[in-house]
Order: structure tokens, then sequence, then C-alpha cells
């Protein structure tokens, strides 16, 4: 009696949950756009635009699928951007001052974790409100690399090292496997694992969380580690594709992560969403963006294109939520 | 967390939230080591600085107090500065300049009320699209230029006094007293701490909580309006970047400021003394020559700190 | 001797501003001031950069050499630093108002204008360009932009392909360029508003495995190493280390009671393969040009 | 059908309220079939029914908070639309709520007259003297002694519960539906809540009153209607009708009220040794024992400190000083720690920290037990789903399927769920706060029936109660606390209500 857990009856049942839907609609916008800008744009559909979008989208997709687990435990990790920019310049200098690729991706994500894991350190220990905290690591983070950099820029990296970021592999690009690997491993984890389990559970509550033996602050330790190694991950991808680092390459990463995150349907208010949904949000909008250069629409009109989508988005996700339901 | 049986009346000092004794700290400190801090002139200086900060940060809290936020604030500022300079350029008056501001701004602070209310799209998410139409249309109605040659009468706001006080402070002291007397005074601010507190609660009371919303943030829009006018006269000119980021200055001062994301739990004082220890740390170190890199990540440390404090006392 | 120039510049990530601050402190020290800088926290944040002016004014520095983060919205600023009767020398982007005892800057539109015709030229005066524009509304980029269009109408066999924004940014460049590149088979030519966009596109072009001639402006030390290399074509130097250097020279000679040059608008050098070694230097071994320098550099 | 609700015929021949033929139908559950219901004038109407019948359901259409799928109102003989709280509120129905509807930030004047607020001279304000004073006259008439301008936030579940009856009464309502309204009160609350029923019968409100207490079924209620499964069963009067019988009805079988224990002949070796535990939230030099096999109550009057005694033990308060041995080694730290050790929470407050609200049935019911089902650390979700099905069949938990959104779920059937994951856990030590509040009488017989199962097989309980009878009939033996200290120990023999009574009484 004490073990129910072996007590196992009924026959399994085949079912697509209310994320699997919602990741088919979410598929089916981008699908939508992409019918969109083929009848637009002829160069559109060539395999090197597709590519091209996927190689894009991945440098998003990397830091946003760590934020992902954040925000689903009701968290949020504005010093992403920051952490790429701080990484980037220091594996950068690794790279330059040892000569080895090696040492300096190790730097790279040790930084980003390391950044993610005192931000984790702010969110369990200290009890800040993740917001907060990681606005305020934001500019600790751009006060350092500012001051580390001085105002230089660092580049030519060795050809090796940059093919991790613009080289390719049977015709893909080599950003397009990673993505594909990290895709899949964030997806397993979020699903498949135990942890990934009770990361969703503490995001649907935090107290009954607690209450219920699961090792909250050590999840979210774990959480907020990931999310800053992803980050430490892109300014490996960053640092390779451009071959340079500067101090202000973090600013324009933050915001769209963010709204990749959130396109791919993962709640703020934690406990719902998957690592799928913010590959696919990522994608839409590194989409729209290559539509409007493929199109040579004005800048002026980027960001209102960029905010009118990213509302329809989230609307369409929200009726279609309704619908499923 | 846990409610306790036994009801305590709240200890006066517990609701002092970090930020006061850090801002307390940082003028005593600043007192005694940047010469010239304490000089009227200069004071005076931090608080003009600090006028439109407040009048984005004071809506805020009211927004934040919803469980909601406003992204789309900076944004809507610069898209308001510019419908001033544009209209009272062509008009030549000041007054319709501000009228178009404010216009725009409750427009978008509408929209977004509606976005959030109506269709149900996260806060977060709706004020976020909402910035980029704003940032967009800024750039469009300004094809990307400065808007310059504006009438004496903008500009006169930033610079003229009243009484021998600057005629910002005046407006954000105006506005303080407005907002007070709006959310602790007023049926519509209950509401605002119902509308986070517990949304039934007002939909059983017979209230519609989606009205409330949509005027929370048509006030925020509003402001954006007003700091609008301010903004245009401190530059005495549109420009389409001039707000940006200011809304993530505002949430930052609110949540300095004692405010919690959770709950309608909002303090309106502590908004204001977080704007000013925003101002006062970044002056102070200005008049100190800190190296740049050093005040940059100053601003984090402050909020950190500060919120730091406050989970140390509401944990003891 | 011991006067304190308060420096102002736009922001602390761009190296270019990096090599005016250099410049500045260079020849504060050989002339026994020293200077004081005020840089935005948020890069090119307006409201910072009036509230700055209105702390500096506080503090009373001898003199300022002052870079607008925004060349109309600044002017509010310039007048209450003349109000406070503090001179003051204008460098790199040029007030729209305000009274400077000197201006110091380099001629973005010429500046522009002889990159893209140094361009062209190698390209035999026509091919499939492309344009990669920086901030909008910045006037550095709208006079570049300004300059490029008009040495394209000077080549009939030139056509504009696109002229899209990468905001100074490296990154933004780069997929502006492979996006580009998926509408256009041939692009012959790239002119980027400044050497990070110009290096961001340079990478795109590798990763595509195409060619084309690109230039940038700013005579960056990345820039260089490119043209040395071959993959950048040319550079436009705007030379912020002089700009730097004259604008404190200036600041300082007028306290001294010394002549000023009221404007240098120095010279637009088109930095190529075969001019590169003299801006092949490390700042730090830099030397600031001399008063007598200063009337040749500029081209007024 | 109509006339089926009239059944028994009271005094007055017309209706105050009358619902004919309400549908209201969930995806997957049909909460209401065809249900009809009549309110006559100045009686206290008992409502009901197993968890998930469909209370709690029927009293949200009646208020306007759902709306019906079918049915029609008549109030006094005359049709009418009640499409929203507003159109109840005209009729004259007031609701206390199962779920708290008070604003935490506000004072309990604010929130006792959330938008009726006095006006103030200056168009919009409030009249502040006057709503202080509108609140402490409310407050006074059901006896609740406490300062109005107090803010919510500050007050324990039974204070909160009774502003809510307060905020109820103050609407001078002709219709007041209470649901579960004691179900947060202690004896001497319910005693206020009582007498005020009484005053208010007699001033001819009509009350609607639902409670899993078959005590309070009989002393308060002058009609009763029983549900089952979304329909309505019978109308019937308390005079007519034994406890029994009753149950019957709702549940449609027998079943056993005394709760039967299998007491063991001699306790089994210690299992958890709780010596001189001080915490950061009151409580001091507690002192208790829990051997394996036996269930120890955990009593005293609300805010004697129980619940703080729980989660000290558990790891979720700081403890100040003390020891806690469990299973022979000590213990201390986060509830991971001790869920890992084998001792399991059931708390207090089941929405805010019993379960993830928007996750499914099956997520609530195997998050504590992840390490066990699966060793290997990889989640298997099917795998998870028949455990689930298997424990909802067990606990009875009334759900269209283990993958329904567990927020949706009725008041007593979410409680089991929160049972229920410490069950699939196979812990060794179940400590239970107020396990049974809100559950059905068919559903709490089970529970004991588990639990003593669960202690005959070498695990243990300590069970904090506000219903003594149940930790009378259940417990091998209790301790009984007083302003957070233990005021005396009871054995089986000496375990009555008097005696805990006495024991948790302060000394005058
Ligand atoms: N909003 C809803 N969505 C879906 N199902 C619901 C909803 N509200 C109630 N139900 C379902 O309707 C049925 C009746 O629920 P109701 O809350 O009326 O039960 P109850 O009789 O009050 O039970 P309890 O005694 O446990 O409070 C339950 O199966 C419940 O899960
Ligand atoms: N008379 C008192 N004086 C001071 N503190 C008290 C007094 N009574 C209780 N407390 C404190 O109040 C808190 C009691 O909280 P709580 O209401 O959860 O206790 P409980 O016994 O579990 O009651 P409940 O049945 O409501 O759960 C404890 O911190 C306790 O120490
Ligand atoms: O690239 C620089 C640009 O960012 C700045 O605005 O002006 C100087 C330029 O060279
Ligand atoms: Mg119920
Ligand atoms: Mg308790």
């Amino acid at each position: 009696m004490t073990d129910i857990s072996k007590e196992a009856l009924s026959p399994p049942r085949s079912f697509l949950s209310q994320d699997a839907i919602q990741v088919f609609y979410r598929l089916l916008a981008a699908l939508l756009i992409c019918a969109v800008l083929a009848v637009l744009s002829d160069s559109f559909l060539s395999l090197g635009n597709i590519l091209n979008v996927l190689r894009q989208a991945s440098l998003t997709f990397f830091i946003a699928s760590g934020l992902t687990l954040v925000v689903l435990t009701a968290g949020l990790d504005l010093s992403v951007g920051a952490n790429v920019a701080l990484s980037a310049c220091i594996a950068g200098t690794v790279i330059h001052k040892t000569g080895s690729p090696a040492l300096g991706i190790l730097t790279g994500l040790a930084c980003g974790g390391i950044v993610g894991l005192l931000n984790g350190i702010m969110v369990t220990a200290l009890r800040i409100p993740s917001f907060i905290a990681t606005y305020g690591m934001l500019w600790v983070l751009n006060g350092l690399t500012y001051w580390y950099m001085a105002g230089e820029t660092l580049h030519g990296f060795p050809a090796g090292f940059r093919q991790i970021g613009s080289g390719y592999l049977f015709g893909l690009p080599i950003p397009v496997y990673l993505l594909l690997v990290f895709l899949g491993i964030g997806t397993l984890f979020a699903q498949r694992t135990i942890w990934g389990q009770e990361i969703y559970a503490i995001g649907a509550n935090p107290v009954a969380a607690r209450l219920s033996g699961i090792p909250v602050a050590r999840r979210l330790l774990l959480v907020y580690a990931v999310s800053g190694t992803m980050a430490g991950l892109a300014s490996i991808i960053f640092l390779s594709r451009l071959n340079s680092a500067e101090a202000d390459i973090g600013e324009s990463l933050t915001l769209p992560a963010i709204a990749a995150v959130l396109i791919g349907g993962t709640s703020l208010f934690g406990g719902v969403g998957t690592v799928f949904g913010t590959f696919i949000g990522a994608l839409i909008l590194t989409l729209v963006l290559n539509g409007m250069n493929l199109l040579s629409v004005s800048a002026n009109w980027q960001p209102l294109v960029t905010g009118i989508i990213v509302i329809l988005a989230v609307w369409l996700d929200m009726k279609t939520r309704r619908r499923a339901q | 967390m846990r409610e306790a049986a036994v009801v305590s009346q709240p200890n006066p000092l517990q609701r002092i939230p970090g930020v006061a004794i850090v801002l307390v700290l940082l003028i005593a400190l600043f007192s005694a080591v940047a010469p010239g801090f304490l000089s009227v002139a200069n004071l005076s200086n931090v608080l003009v600085q600090s006028t439109i900060l407040t009048m984005l940060a004071l809506p805020m809290t009211l927004i934040i107090m919803t469980e909601g936020l406003d992204l789309s604030m900076g944004a809507v500022l610069t898209l308001t500065s510019l419908c001033v300079a544009i209209v009272s350029l062509a008009t030549k008056s000041m007054l319709l300049g501000l009228g178009a501001g404010l216009l725009v701004g409750a427009a978008f602070g509408f929209a977004n009320g509606w976005l959030v209310a109506i269709i149900g799209i996260p806060p977060f998410v709706a004020t976020l699209g909402t910035l980029g139409m704003a940032q967009g249309l800024s750039l469009i109605v300004s094809d990307g230029q400065s808007v310059v040659g504006i009438p004496h009468s903008v500009r006169d706001i930033y610079s003229a006094t009243l009484l021998g006080v600057p005629v910002p402070i005046v407006m954000a002291l105006v506005t303080y007293a407005a907002f007070h007397g709006l959310l602790y005074h007023t049926r519509f601010g209950t509401y605002i701490f119902a509308l986070g507190g517990n949304r039934e609660a007002l939909r059983y009371a017979g209230l519609s909580p989606n009205k409330l919303l949509i005027v929370v943030y048509a006030i925020g829009g509003a402001m954006a309006g007003i700091a609008g006018l301010l903004m245009t006269a401190r530059m005495n000119s549109g420009h389409p970047t001039a707000g940006l980021g200011l809304e993530f200055d505002a949430i930052a001062a609110v949540a300095v400021g004692g405010t919690s994301f959770e709950r309608g739990n909002g303090w309106l004082l502590g908004t204001l003394l977080g704007v000013i220890a925003v101002g006062v740390l970044r002056n102070g170190l200005n008049l100190i020559s800190m190296p740049s890199s050093v005040q940059v990540a100053s601003v984090g440390v402050l909020v950190i700190v500060a919120l730091f404090l406050d989970g140390l006392r509401s944990r003891a | 001797d011991g006067e304190t120039i308060a420096v102002f510049t736009k922001n602390q990530t761009n190296p270019f501003f990096q090599t005016v601050r250099v410049g500045a402190d260079n020849m504060a020290k050989a002339l026994n001031a020293k200077t004081l800088q005020y840089i935005p926290t948020k890069p090119d944040s307006i409201p910072e950069q009036l509230s700055q002016i209105e702390d500096v004014v506080v503090k009373k520095p001898s003199a300022i050499v002052f870079t607008p983060v925004d060349y109309k919205a600044m002017v509010p600023g310039v007048e209450k630093i003349n109000e406070a009767k503090i001179p003051v020398v204008n460098i790199t982007d040029r007030s729209a108002g305000g009274k400077f005892l000197s201006f110091v800057g380099a001629d973005d539109y010429s500046l522009g204008l002889e990159t893209a015709r140094f361009m062209l030229k190698t390209l035999g005066g026509k091919g499939n360009i492309v344009i990669i524009e920086g901030v909008k509304g910045s006037l550095t980029n709208v006079d570049r932009v300004r300059g490029f269009n008009d040495a394209l109408k000077e080549n009939s066999g030139a056509k504009l392909l696109a002229s899209q924004p990468g905001n100074y940014q490296r990154l933004q460049a780069l997929q502006v360029m492979e996006n580009l590149m998926q509408s256009n088979s041939q692009i012959d030519g790239v002119l980027a508003a400044n050497d990070a966009m110009a290096v961001g596109a340079i990478e795109a072009l590798d990763g595509a495995n195409r060619k084309a001639q690109v230039i940038g402006i700013n005579g960056t030390k990345e820039a260089i190493d490119a043209i040395k290399s071959g993959k950048l074509l040319a550079s436009g130097d705007y030379n912020g280390f002089a700009q730097g250097c004259l604008g404190t020279m200036m600041a300082i000679r007028s306290l001294r009671n010394q002549p000023v040059i009221a404007e240098i608008v120095l010279k637009p050098t088109v930095i190529t393969k075969d001019n590169y070694q003299p801006f092949d230097v490390p700042l730090e071994q830099r030397t600031c040009p001399t008063f007598e320098d200063a009337g040749k550099l500029g081209a007024k | 059908m109509s006339s089926a609700a009239l059944a028994i015929e009271p005094a007055s021949p017309t209706p105050l309220l009358e619902l004919r033929g309400i549908s209201k139908e969930f995806p997957g559950v049909k909460a209401l079939d065809d249900v009809s219901f009549a309110v006559f004038p100045g009686e206290v109407h008992m409502l009901l029914g197993e968890n998930g019948a469909g209370k709690s359901s029927l009293m949200k259409v009646l208020c306007g908070a759902y709306r019906a799928d079918a049915g029609e109102f008549y109030h006094e003989g005359n049709k009418v639309a009640i499409s929203s709280t507003a159109d109840a509120q005209k009729l004259g129905i007031a609701v206390i709520f199962q779920e708290f509807s008070l604003v935490p930030h506000l004072d309990i004047a604010q929130n006792i007259f959330l938008g009726r607020e006095p006006k103030g001279r200056i168009p919009g304000t409030i009249d502040r003297r006057k709503i202080l004073a509108d609140a402490r006259r409310v407050l006074g008439t059901i006896g609740f002694d406490i300062d109005p301008s107090t803010t919510v936030d500050k007050l324990g579940v039974a204070q909160q519960q009774m502003v809510e009856i307060a905020k109820a009464i103050s609407q001078n309502a002709r219709i007041l539906v209470m649901d579960e309204p004691t179900a947060a009160l202690s004896d001497r609350e319910t005693e206020l809540l009582f007498a005020l029923i009484a005053r208010l019968k007699a001033d001819g409100v009509s009350i609607v009153y639902i409670s899993h207490r078959m005590a309070e079924v009989f002393a308060l209620g002058d009609r009763i209607t029983v549900m089952r499964d979304g329909r309505r069963i019978d109308g019937v009067r308390p005079a007519d009708v034994t406890p029994d019988q009753l149950v019957r009805m709702m549940v449609g079988r027998n079943v056993d009220m005394t709760y039967p224990r299998n007491f063991a002949d001699k306790p089994g070796e210690l299992l958890l040794e709780v010596k001189g535990l001080s915490s950061s939230t009151g409580i001091s030099d507690i002192n208790i024992e829990v051997r394996r096999g036996e269930i120890v109550g955990l009593c005293g009057l609300v805010g004697s400190g129980r619940s703080e005694v729980a989660r000290a033990i558990f790891g979720a308060d700081a403890v100040t000083s003390g020891e806690i041995i469990f299973d022979g080694k000590a213990i201390s730290g986060e509830p991971d720690l001790a869920a890992r050790r084998g001792i399991a929470l059931i708390p207090e407050s089941r929405k805010s920290e019993g379960l993830a609200l928007l996750r499914s049935v099956s997520d609530n019911l195997v998050v504590s037990a992840l390490k066990k089902l699966f060793p290997s650390g990889l989640f298997d979700q099917r795998s998870a789903q028949r455990t689930s099905d298997s424990l909802i069949r067990q606990l009875r938990i009334a759900t269209p399927s283990a993958r329904q959104t567990v927020g949706l779920l009725s008041g007593g059937n979410q409680q089991k769920v929160v049972i229920g994951k410490w069950l699939a856990a196979g812990s060794k030590l179940f400590i239970f706060d107020e396990p049974t509040r809100g559950i059905d009488i068919g559903a709490k017989s089970e529970i004991f029936a588990l639990i003593d199962r669960l202690v005959a097989e070498g695990a243990a309980a300590l069970m904090i109660s506000s219903e003594q009878v149940e930790i009378c009939h259940v417990c091998d033996r209790a301790y009984v606390m007083r302003e957070g200290r233990i005021a005396g120990h009871l054995t089986r023999s000496e375990l009555t209500e008097e005696n805990i009574v006495r024991l948790g009484m302060h000394h005058a």
C-alpha cells in the first residue's frame, strides 16, 4: 500500500499534450510567415537563405534556450546580453594570450556559468527578485567589460576556431548542428528528466515545490548557471562568427532573446512553456528581420513591424490555446 | 510567506525600504567627499534631473502593483517628446504640443491596457510589442532626424522657476501629490491594490477589473506624455532615441523603493526615494570624478544592495 | 599650469572615442594639465549627457572639450556651459548651436565621398553596390551616407542595390549582409559607415565564400589590420586621436591666452594598402600634432 | 422536474429564490445536471454532497459567478436573469466563498466595503472615518474584536474567514451563501458564527450552508438538499433522517463514520524524537516522540503553534535551537532533506502550499516521488500517468483524467491530491496538518483507513486537526499545545475532547 508506484495498472494512453499542440500552432505561424515571404521575395526560399536564417536564429536561440529554463521557474535573466559581452571579451583575450582556442572556449563557458551562478545566488541566498538581481548584474557586468576593454576591439582569431561560427559540415553551417544538438538536449532536459519536472513545478508554485521536497534553491542555482553557460556558449559563437568582440555587443541581444522565449509560448509566470517553442520564437524573429532585409524595408519601419509581430504571435498563441483546451 | 496568527502593528521602521538607508548613506558620504555636493545649485540639479524619471516611475508603481509592467514607457516618452516638438513647431503653441503629447501617450497607454486587459496578452509581451511600435513610429515621424526650432515657450518650461523653485520640480511635486491622493485616498486607488492583490474580489464586488486596468495603463501613457514635454523642453528639440531605456530605470526605481512585483503591494514614497537615490549616486560620482566604468557598475550595485537590505529586514 | 579639462565623449564602447580620450590625455599631459573624462553610462544617452553637463557646471573645470551625443539635442546643454562662462571646444560632431572657442572634427561628408570614390575607382566605376548605414539620425551617419550616395551618382555604371541599417554594430551588419547576399547574387562593393560594420560585412562575405570590395570609416586598428591582409579595401581616417589632441590643445591654449584656431576640419585621408604604415602604430606610441601641424592638418 | 425542488413544503409557499433545471458543463465534467433548488425566507438550507458533487458550482451559478448552460431563476415567483455578480447582488444575494476573496494589502475596512466605499467630500475619495466606523460596527455584530485598519495580510486563516463573513454580512443580504465557512475556524469562532446565523435567521435572512460536518447539519439546518455527481438527489428535513441515511444519500453506499483503528498492542521503535525545539516562528522547547505504528495527535487552539511545529520538523522554518532526530539520525536542513529521509508534510493550505494549481493532477501527484519512481533521473510521462491513475482510483479523486488541471478540481479533491503525492513517495512519517479540511465524510473515512494501513505497515503519523473528535477517534495519544509550547500529553485513555480543551485553554 505504501508503495503505490509499483501498481502500474492502467494501460498507457497516447495523447497529444497541450504543449505539443501549442508548438504545432507556432510552427504553423512560422510557416505562414515563410509562405508570405516566399511570395514576396524570390530569394527567400533558396537553400542558402534558409540556412542563413537558421544560422542567424541559432545565436538568439543559444541565449534564449537557457533563458527559457529561467523563465520556466518564473524568473528572468536580464543580464544575458551583458554576460555574452563579458564572456566574449574574456574568452577572446585568453585565445589571444595563449593561442589556444580550447582554453578560450572553456574560459568563455566558465565565465558565463559563473555569472549565472552569481545570479542564482542573488536570487536564492539573498532573495532578491530575479528581475532586479539580474538587472543589477547587467550593469555590474557592463562596468566590468567597459573597464576591461577600455574601448578596444579584440579581433583576429585562429582559422580553426573561426570554423565554429562560420564553418560548414556536409553543406550545413556548424552553428546549425549546434542548434540541433542544444535543441535536443534542452528539450530532453526539460521534458524527460526529473530535474526538468522539478523546474516546471518550481515555476508553477515555488512554495508548494519546496514543501514537496524539491531542493528549490539548488535547482534555481542550476537553472541560472545553465542560462549563464548558454550565454557563454553564445559568446563563443559570436566570437568565432564575427572574428572580433567589443564591449557593446550584448546590448542588442537581450530583448530579442526574451522576445523569442515569450513568442515561443513560455509564460513569464512560470511553469508553462517549451524549449522547442523558444526555437520557433527565435526563428520567427529572425524570419521577420530577414524578410525586411530581403524586401529592403526602410530601417524606420523595422521596430514597428517587429513590435506588431511580437504581439500578433502571442495573441495567436493565446487564441489557439483557448481553443485547444 | 506565512501569515502570523497574532496581529502585529507594522513597525514604521520596517516599512523604510533599503533604499532610504542607502540614500541617507550616500548623501552623508558625498557631503563629506564631494566638494559642492551640498550646494543649493547642485542639489537643485539632482532634483531637476530626477523629474522626468519621477513622472515615469510613479505610474510605473501603479502598473507594477497590478502585477503588470510597462516596457513601452521609454519609447512612448520618446514618441510623445517628438509629438510635442513637431506640433509645437507647427503651431507655435506649447499647449497644443503638450496636448498632442498627452493624446499620443494616453493612446499608447490605452492600447497597452487594452492588450493586457481585454486581449489578455501578458503585460511584458504586450508592452514589449508596443515598445517596438512606439520606437518605429518615432523613427517614421521624424525620419530619424532631430526636430529643432521649436518655440521658446516649450524650453522655458524646463528652465523657468516658480517662487524660486524650478518648474520641473514643481511639476514633479504636484504629480507626486496627485498620485499619493489617488492611490491612498480614492476608491480608484483602493481598486488598484485589489487589481494586483485579488482581482476576483473586484469582480465579485461588481467592478470591472478590465476597465480599471485600462485606466491604470492609460495614466502611465499620459504621464509619459507630460514627461515628453519636459524631455523636449530639456533638449529644446525632439529626438528619436531620447527616452529609450528609461523604462528600465523607472522599474528599477520602483523595485528599489520597496514595491513588490507580487500581490499589489506598492509604496509611492519609496519610488520617489528610489529615483532620487539613483540621481544622487550618479551626481555624486560625477562630482568626485569616479571613472565611468565604476559609475556604470555602481547603479547595478545600488539596486542589488537596496533590495538585499529589504530582504534582510523582511526576514527579520 | 594645472588646468582641469573636462572631456565629454559619447560612450565607452566605441573604439573611436577611446582614441579621442587617449589623444586628449596625451595632450593634457604634454601641457601639464589634467583631464576628467565624462562618458554616459548608457552609450549615447541624451538625458545622461545633459545631466553630466549640469553636474560639471557645478564643478567648474577650467575648460571643456565636448562631443555631443546628439548634435541638436545637446544644444541646451552647451548653452548652460556658456552661461557658466566655462570655455568649451567642440570636437567630432559639430554642435548645432552654442558658442565654442574652436571646432575640431573631420568632415564626414568628404570622408564618405572620398572612400566611396576610391572604391568605385577600384571597381572601374561600375558594379552592384550596397550601403550599410549607421545609427539613423546621427550626424556622422547622415553625412557619410550622403557622401556615399553622391559618389555613386558620379558613376553611372554603379548600381545601388540596397541601403540597410547596421546601427554601427558588427553583428547587425553581418546579418544584414548575409541577408542581402541572398537576394543579390552579385554584390561588387560594400560601403559601410564605420569599420566595425565593414568588418562584419567581410565576415559575412567570407562565410559565404564570396568576394566584394569593402570600405569602412574610422581607421581603427582592426581596419588597418584588415587592409594589411587585403580583406578591406580602404578606411576613411577619422583620426580621433588628433581630434582629442587638438581639441584639448585649443582649450588649454585659450586658457593660457595663446592664439587658437577657430576651426580645424581634418582633411579626409583614405587609408589603403599603399599608405597604411603611419596609421599602423599603437595608440600609446602616437604623438600629438603640434600647433604648427594643426594648421596644416585642417582643411579650413 | 421543478416540482421536485419543493418536495418538502416549508412554511411560506413562495420561495425567495428558485433555480430550475440548472445545468453546467466544464470540459470533461458535467458539474451540474438539471439541478433545481429553492430557498425560502428565513431558513437555513444545508447543501450536502461528496467532494466534487457540484455544491460550489451551484452556488457560483446562484450568485452569478458562473453562467449556467441551461436553467431558469425565479425571485419571489418572478422569472429573473442572473448573469453577473451584480445581478445577484441586486437580488440581495451575498456569498462567503470557499476560496478567499480578500485583498492582502488593503485593510479590513477597505476589504469589507470593497466597491461600496462611503464617498468622501472630494469626488472620488473615501470617507475614511465612516468606513472605519461602519467596519467596526459590522465586526461587532459578528463578535470579532479587531482594529479594522489592520491590513489583511497580517491576519491568520481564521481571522481572514471572519473578515469574509463580515464582508458578506455588511451587504445586508437577504440570501447569504456560506461555502464551508467553519473549515478554517476554531470552536470559539464557530460558536460566534452559529449565534450570528441564529440572529440573521430571526431577521428573516435565508442562509444556504455548505458543510461536510455532520454535527453542523443537524445543529443548524432547517432543510437539507443532497447532491451527488452534479445531480440533486433529494431534499429532506433533519428531523426525518439519521446521519447514516444522509451519508448513504450523499455517497450512494454505506460508510463507517467511526474511523476504526487497529491499535497496536505495543508501540514500535522510536521514529521521531524532537528535543527542546524552538524555531524562528515562535514555538519554544518542544519535546515530541513518535514511534512506528503510532498516530500521534497534536492539538491546541488556533494559533497555538501546531503548524509551526510541523513546519519546523519538516525543515520549512528555521530552527533556532533544539534537535530533531529521525530514524536514529539527527536531521537539520531544508524540506528536501526531510523528504529524502522519509518525512512527509501535508500542509495546512492546499492552494498556496500544497499544489501547483495550473499543472495537471498527474504532475502534482508524482512531484514528491520523482526520485523514487525514476531512479535513473529520466522522466517518463506514461509511467507517471499510470502511477497517478492508480492513486486517483485509491483516493477516489473525482477528475475527468490525470491530465486535468488540478486547480479545476473541487476543493476536497484538491486536498486528496495533496495527500496522494506523499503516498507515492513512500514516506515513513506523515505529518498531517488539517488533512480532512474540506473533505467529505466518505473520503474522510477512506483517508483514515489509509492512514491506519500506513502505520500498520510500519509508518507513523503526526496529526494536527481542529476537529477534536477525529483526534480522539484515531490517535494513539496526543500532545496539546498552548502559546507555542507543549502544555501536556494525553495517553489513549486520557484522550477526550474535554481534556484537550482543558489543556489547551489559557489559564486564568
Ligand atoms: N472552472 C471549472 N472548470 C472545470 N471544472 C470545474 C470547474 N469548476 C468546477 N469544476 C468541476 O465541477 C465539479 C463540481 O465541482 P464543485 O466545486 O462544485 O464541487 P463541490 O461539491 O463544491 O466539492 P467540494 O466539497 O470538494 O468543495 C468537479 O468535478 C470540479 O472538478
Ligand atoms: N497567545 C499567543 N501569543 C503569542 N504568540 C502566539 C500566541 N498564540 C499563537 N502564537 C503564535 O502564532 C503562530 C500560530 O500560527 P498558526 O495559526 O498557524 O498555529 P496553529 O496552531 O497551527 O493554528 P491553525 O489551526 O490555524 O493552523 C505561532 O507563531 C505561535 O507561536
Ligand atoms: O563610428 C563612430 C560612430 O559610432 C560615432 O557616432 O561617430 C564617430 C564614428 O566614427
Ligand atoms: Mg466546494
Ligand atoms: Mg495551523
